[in-house]
């Protein structure tokens, strides 16, 4: 239901766009050729470049629309050469990657930290650390990024200062091309986990702490149960949950995140050519990408909802009420 | 160990001596004694209810017995055990693992919350495998062991394992954490208000259940609790705590009809209970007192009608007061207890 | 107030059902039928005791009579004014809805949450002052928050007043919650499981504290309990009623020394079992009576008598839904149970035999 | 319990301790209210070192604009390094202009976008919030499919299509879109809450002392709430720094008013200062600029939470000392 209102409200944004796409389009048209263009061979240019069909009153534009969303046709981008289908199905995959691997490192890191940091708490490990995740989690994500490319990238040549993979590599699975894909991944998924797992450390601490005081443990210490497994399955386990929200919630910020980030890196990935949409003022582009985004981050939000109550029994008890 | 150690209070075949075994947690205000050198022996066999206010220390004697004091408590003095087969261990020197050893295999304890004492997002049946498998017994066999065991307290194995903690209800739950305690089939089962959080009439069903499963599997229980009268007639000895120390030990029925301490007094008179007329029920003045500075001489003297000059000067010692020495209280004045505080139940006639 | 015979709050076959769909795809949503036809009056300053197990609807009760739970059918009445009538016509029923609200309170179980602990005493008891008599100014309002902090043994009431929740304990939460209720001149006070969280030895100050304030405010007090003992405590000082429900019923129901001295129904002989006598040579050892320990399960409760699945009298035409029969010519001594009659095919008809696990008698 | 039952009807005997004058009413409530937080605040040293910097940065935004002049190309040396100066302590960038005057020119915009981004998503998210959870019903399920669907959207993206729609001018206004979507995760977080406490038992007596609906939330929700509230607005604040840095950066935004996300971008696309070290300095001070206050927003959240405990509270009320009896 959120994937659709998602879409109606981008529509309409896009349509309330200064200037809108149509005399934009007719300005774009009259450079490339001097002769005056008859309104009716613009609607026609607008139906297949915009798939929008500004004679038709706006709800019919509406359906239109959408019916070509639905078939994964989001019209042709004006800058770049190919139809947007084609660019985002080539852009989406660095970006899910880099992503992905990102979330993942984050909260493992984030999760282990914090409970080593739960367990000794008190100690200048717990303290030192906490101060540690409390600063890195202040610096933004992309103050980071800045600071590798300047730092590492540049002045010590480490690693590349941009793009996804060396050009010229065939790619598939052969070691070298996995191996520059990583070589260059490195320095954006690192500005990611960096700031990011304090956030998650802390959190994870702070549920730790609270479970450990919890009764069941200490029965279930007084029950033989062995330290490492009370750590893991009744610790763990139980100050994991909250957690999950905050996952979602980051998966939503990460995407957003990785315009700024694939700006920096100059990494051809989706939020890279949604900057260059804006900027150049490639609407069908604009408009595509962000569609795209908004149903990877509903769907896995929706996903991560339904499988939340497999993890917590309590919840999956009160049926599918409130899981965040 | 010290030689043959002057048994209390005619116990004749200990599983538990305890002695001048003490609780001290050091807290900004102070050091507080939540247990203050308690000295009891406790019977093979036996039901010894330990009944105490709230804030007396009752749930320290209770980990002390397991030696499982929550840190920072310190724990000192010894406490010997006594199980069926081998010789006799003393808890306080033990290593920890051979302390995880003996708990739950051989002293096991039941807590008051249930809910609080699974773990929320594991099955019921999941502990029982866990509890079995980490002590190394079989754990099919253990199963159906824990499958009669649950029958014998009118809970079907099946729905029962499968169930999450939050899907039963409050007795049911106390129910499996009783079956849980006696899975590995204890010698000893320490219980700490194990029914206070229950209705009145559920508690009162699983009393007659630990005591029947008591008898037919020879356990000794330690049942700690601050309501007098559920004990009273489970119980064959009674301790009463008061301020971190034993006030009056003896049989539940002496202890009862023929009270040596004041304290005990003032607690039967404040129960309310359908037989005892209600006129003379009377509350106990004043507050419990406060572990890190425990009134000098007998702690009880701020709240005792009796109290005089010896009572605060002296803190008393454990007498008979001439009677046999199996019930004992700490109070110089016994006899004068006697007789000035009545006590209303014997009164009154039973005429139901 | 209200003259000797009329009621504060009279109840006629009250029901309150409650819709539990147990989880999205479950077609049938069971029905909880929490109340189930209960007819009960609470004359002016006199204390009913509910007692029951938990889950037998007694709290339902109590809320529906302070008219905090709409009954699902049936009529609860403040004074002869049908509570839910006045609160949809709104102004022009003869008791406007506010004067039923504030002459109804309650004072809750659990002492730490039934007082707000980001207020001070003296904040949470000024409320109440400023809804009674608005146009008492904040000194007056200080002293007599003072003076009831004196009144139940708060001394000195000027430090009482000042503390947060967390600082006071149990009792003094209890007790401060009295006051609280008290303060509204109520009628009708619901002391749902007032004195259970309390240590044994504060139960009996603050029933007598209850029983001291009640003249005083002239408020009756419902005063719902699993524990018999308790509730018999309370009732026989004011020698009032008491009533036992079960599952959603209301088997017995009498003054409180009659019931006590000859109970009729067999649940109330087994809480009378349940409940703690200290006197040792009482030959307490017998077993639990019940044949079942836990209560069936309220979504759907045994047909007839609903105790018949647990009840040690049970017989075959128990399966029949028993009359309410009066025990004596007022009708104030009221039992469900066909035992209360003496010629009835009940005495005949076999007893019921256990196809699940038997109690080992 | 006293035995002369006193019947307080005849409250003739006043007792002379009892009245206190007016003034002392006051003091305590003065204390009460404004004393006792500030102490609270002071003790920890987190809140204490988030405060200051929290001040700090108020303090430039306001007094320190007025101190150091407009930055003006040309006036000074091109890429001079920090302290070799005096008249330009932080060194100045590729076009001669302080760095110092850039980085303080920047201060007063940030601290209004914060203010309005920070402000706007928590009144509307606690506002929200705490509707949907109390009233519950239709309007409950109306708010919350409002809130979910607002949750999923990404931000970024959207505030990126919505400024270049609108460019807007005001700080303000740039501060309400960088919070546009932020408000619904709160909003979701503060109506569990509320939906907790509605069934406390105080809440339930209150209801039942006819007390009026405002007079419920203000005094019975609300205080219970601010905590998290109050957490919520220091991060909404930091994602509003983080955001209006990182669009500044992109140039997304026009330029029309200074910004350390302006300063980063300069720095790095104008040539000189990446590719040797000793432009270090000159994207350094900008990040600093931003870490520093998001790391006294964070110190400052941390330490708050116990503000509103009420136990932590009343230890450092003068007016009464603690005598909680010591409950086993």
């Amino acid at each position: 239901m959120t994937v659709v209102s998602v879409i109606v409200l981008t529509f309409f944004l896009i349509r309330l766009m200064p200037g809108g796409p149509i005399d934009y389009l007719r300005a774009e048209l009259m450079k490339s050729r001097s002769s005056e263009i008859s309104m009716q061979q613009l609607n026609s240019y607008a139906a297949d470049y915009l798939n929008l069909h500004p004679d038709k009153p706006i709800w019919e534009q509406l359906l239109l629309y959408l019916g070509n969303v639905a078939q994964g046709d989001f019209g042709e981008s004006l800058q770049q050469s190919g139809s947007v289908a084609e660019i985002i199905v080539k852009a989406a995959p660095w970006t899910l990657f880099v992503l992905s691997v990102a979330i993942i490192l984050t909260f493992g890191l984030g999760i282990v930290l914090g409970a080593l940091m739960a367990y000794r708490e008190g100690s200048w490990f717990d303290t030192g650390w906490t101060g540690v995740s409390m600063f890195l989690n202040s610096v933004p994500y992309f103050v980071a990024a800045l600071l590798f490319l300047y730092v590492v990238a540049i002045q010590l040549a480490w690693f590349p200062q941009g793009g996804n993979v060396t050009p010229g590599l065939e790619s598939g699975f052969n070691v070298a091309y996995i191996h520059s894909v990583f070589y260059h991944a490195t320095l954006p998924i690192a500005s990611l986990v960096i700031t990011g797992f304090g956030g998650i450390a802390l959190g994870m601490r702070g549920n730790a702490i609270k479970e450990i005081g919890e009764e069941y443990i200490r029965v279930a210490h007084l029950r033989g149960v062995p330290g490492r497994r009370i750590a893991v399955r009744y610790v763990g386990r139980n100050a994991v949950l909250p957690l999950y929200t905050q996952f979602l919630i980051s998966i939503g910020f990460m995407f957003g995140g990785s315009i700024v980030l694939e700006e920096i890196f100059a990494y051809p990935g989706l939020g890279y050519y949604l900057l260059g949409a804006i900027n150049g003022r490639d609407y069908p582009l604009m408009m595509g990408i962000f569609i795209v985004i908004t149903v990877a981050v509903v769907s896995a939000v929706l996903f991560a909802d339904l499988t939340y109550g497999k993890i917590d029994p309590r919840v999956a008890g009160e049926g599918s009420g409130e899981s965040y | 160990m010290q030689a043959q150690t002057t048994r209390k209070f005619g116990v004749a075949d200990p599983i538990f001596e305890v002695r001048n075994a003490s609780i001290t947690f050091d807290m900004d205000r102070g050091e507080s004694r939540v247990m203050d050198s308690v000295d009891i022996d406790i019977e093979r066999g036996e039901i010894l209810g330990v009944v105490g206010e709230s804030g007396s220390g009752k749930s320290m004697f209770a980990s002390a017995l397991l030696d499982a004091v929550v840190d920072p408590g310190v724990l000192t003095g010894d406490i010997t055990f006594y199980p069926e087969s081998g010789e006799e261990i003393n808890l306080l020197n033990k290593s920890e693992r051979e302390i995880k050893q003996i708990r739950w295999e051989q002293i096991a304890m039941v807590f008051q919350g249930a809910m609080s004492s699974f773990n929320p997002t594991m099955t019921i049946g999941a502990h029982f495998r866990e509890t079995l498998d980490v002590h190394g017994f079989d754990v099919e066999e253990g199963m159906e062991h824990a499958e009669d065991l649950l029958a014998q307290l009118y809970l079907e194995a099946d729905q029962i394992f499968d169930s999450y903690p939050h899907e039963l209800s409050g007795g049911m739950q106390q129910r499996s954490l009783l079956a849980l305690s006696l899975v590995l089939e204890p010698e000893v089962l320490v219980m700490d208000e194990p029914t206070a959080a229950l209705d009145l009439l559920m508690q009162r069903s699983i009393i007659e259940l630990i005591r029947e499963i008591g008898r037919e599997r020879d356990l000794t229980i330690v049942f700690i609790t601050h309501d007098l009268p559920l004990v009273a007639n489970l119980a064959d000895r009674l301790g009463v705590l008061y301020a971190f120390e034993f006030v009056e030990v003896g049989p539940a029925y002496e202890v009862l009809t023929d009270s040596k301490h004041p304290y005990t007094r003032a607690l039967l008179n404040s129960t309310p209970n359908l037989d005892t007329p209600r006129e003379e029920m009377k509350p106990i003045e004043g507050k419990s007192p406060d572990p890190v500075n425990v009134p000098a001489g007998c702690s009880y003297h701020p709240r005792c009608p009796l109290a005089d000059e010896t009572c605060i000067q002296m803190d008393p010692e454990f007498s008979t007061g001439n009677g046999d020495d199996d019930h004992q209280a700490k109070c110089h004045y016994i006899d004068r207890t006697r007789a000035e505080i009545p006590l209303n139940l014997t009164e009154v006639t039973h005429d139901e | 107030m209200s003259s000797e015979g009329e009621h504060v709050v009279s109840m006629t076959d009250v029901e309150v059902h409650f819709e539990t769909d147990s989880g999205i795809f479950s077609r049938d949503s069971d029905v909880v039928q929490a109340v189930d036809g209960v007819t009960l009056d609470v004359e002016a300053e006199d204390v009913v005791a509910l007692v029951g197990e938990s889950g037998c609807g007694k709290t339902t009760l109590g809320k529906t009579a302070i008219g905090v739970q709409r009954p699902t059918s049936g009529s609860v009445t403040y004074k002869g004014q049908d509570i839910w009538e006045a609160r949809d016509i709104g102004g022009n029923a003869d008791i406007p809805f506010d004067e039923i609200r504030r002459a109804l309170q309650i004072i809750h179980q659990d002492p730490g949450a039934s007082l707000n602990p980001n207020k001070t005493v003296m904040h949470t008891l000024n409320v109440p002052l400023r809804m009674t008599n608005p146009g008492m100014d904040a000194f007056d309002r200080r002293e007599r928050v003072h003076e009831m902090l004196s009144r139940v043994g708060m001394e000195p009431p000027e430090d009482y007043a000042n503390r947060f929740p967390h600082q006071l304990s149990g009792g003094e939460k209890q007790r401060v919650a009295l006051i609280r209720a008290l303060l509204m001149n109520p009628d009708l006070i619901l002391a749902d499981e007032a004195v259970s969280a309390l240590d044994v030895s504060l139960r009996i100050d603050m029933m007598d504290l209850m029983l001291e304030l009640q003249d005083q405010f002239d408020t009756s007090y419902l005063f719902v309990s699993h524990n018999l003992s308790n509730a018999s405590y309370i009732t026989g000082k004011a020698d009032g009623r008491i009533g036992v429900m079960y599952l959603g019923e209301l088997v017995e129901v009498g003054p409180i020394d009659e019931v006590l001295e000859n109970p009729q129904h067999p649940y109330t002989k087994v809480l009378m079992w349940a409940a703690p006598n200290l006197d040792p040579d009482a030959d307490a050892q017998t077993r639990s009576p019940l044949r079942k320990i836990d209560i069936p399960d309220p979504r759907n409760p045994p047909t007839g008598c609903r105790f018949h699945t647990r009840c040690p009298e049970a017989r075959e035409v128990c399966k029949q839904r028993p009359p309410v029969t009066e025990m004596d010519d007022e009708g104030d001594h009221r039992v469900m149970c066909y035992r209360a009659l003496d010629e009835h095919e009940y005495w005949d008809s076999p007893e019921i035999e256990d196809e699940a696990d038997d109690m080992p008698r | 319990m006293s035995e002369d039952t006193t019947t307080f009807g005849s409250a003739d005997q006043k007792p002379a301790g009892v009245t206190r004058s007016r003034k002392e009413l006051y003091r305590e409530r003065l204390d009460r209210l404004l004393l006792t937080p500030l102490r609270v605040i002071w003790s920890d040293w987190r809140t204490r070192i988030g405060t200051l910097i929290i001040l700090l940065y108020v303090f430039v935004g306001t007094v320190g604009v007025r101190l150091v002049d407009e930055p003006t190309m040309q006036d000074g040396p091109v890429n001079a390094s920090p302290f070799e100066d005096a008249a330009y302590p932080l060194g100045t960038n590729g076009s001669g202009e302080s760095l110092l005057a850039k980085l303080v020119e920047a201060t007063p915009p940030m601290l209004q976008m914060i203010l309005a981004g920070a402000v706007f998503s928590t009144v509307i998210a606690t506002a929200l919030g705490t509707i949907s959870g109390y009233k519950g019903g239709l309007v409950d399920t109306v708010i919350t499919t409002l809130t979910d669907i607002a949750m999923t959207i990404p931000g970024l993206p959207l505030i990126i299509i919505v400024l270049v729609l609108f460019e807007p001018k005001s700080p303000y206004l740039i501060g309400i879109i960088l919070a546009i979507n932020a408000w619904a995760g709160l909003a979701r977080q503060i109506r569990s809450q509320v939906l907790e406490l509605r069934d406390k038992s105080y809440v339930e007596a209150s209801r039942i002392m006819n007390r009026p609906l405002h007079e419920i939330i203000l005094d019975d929700i609300l205080p219970n709430i601010m905590p998290f509230v109050l957490i919520s607005f220091v991060n909404t604040a930091r994602g509003v720094i983080f955001g209006s840095v990182a669009l500044f950066y992109l140039g997304v935004l026009p330029v029309n008013f200074a910004n350390w996300g302006i300063m980063l971008n300069r720095a790095y696309s104008s040539g000189g200062a990446l590719y040797s070290w000793d432009g270090l300095y000159w994207i350094i001070e900008p990040m600093i600029a931003i870490v520093l206050l998001s790391f006294g927003l964070v110190l400052f959240s941390q330490g708050t939470e116990r503000l509103f405990n009420p136990r932590i509270r009343a230890r450092h009320a003068s007016s009464i000392e603690e005598t909680a009896p010591m409950e086993q």
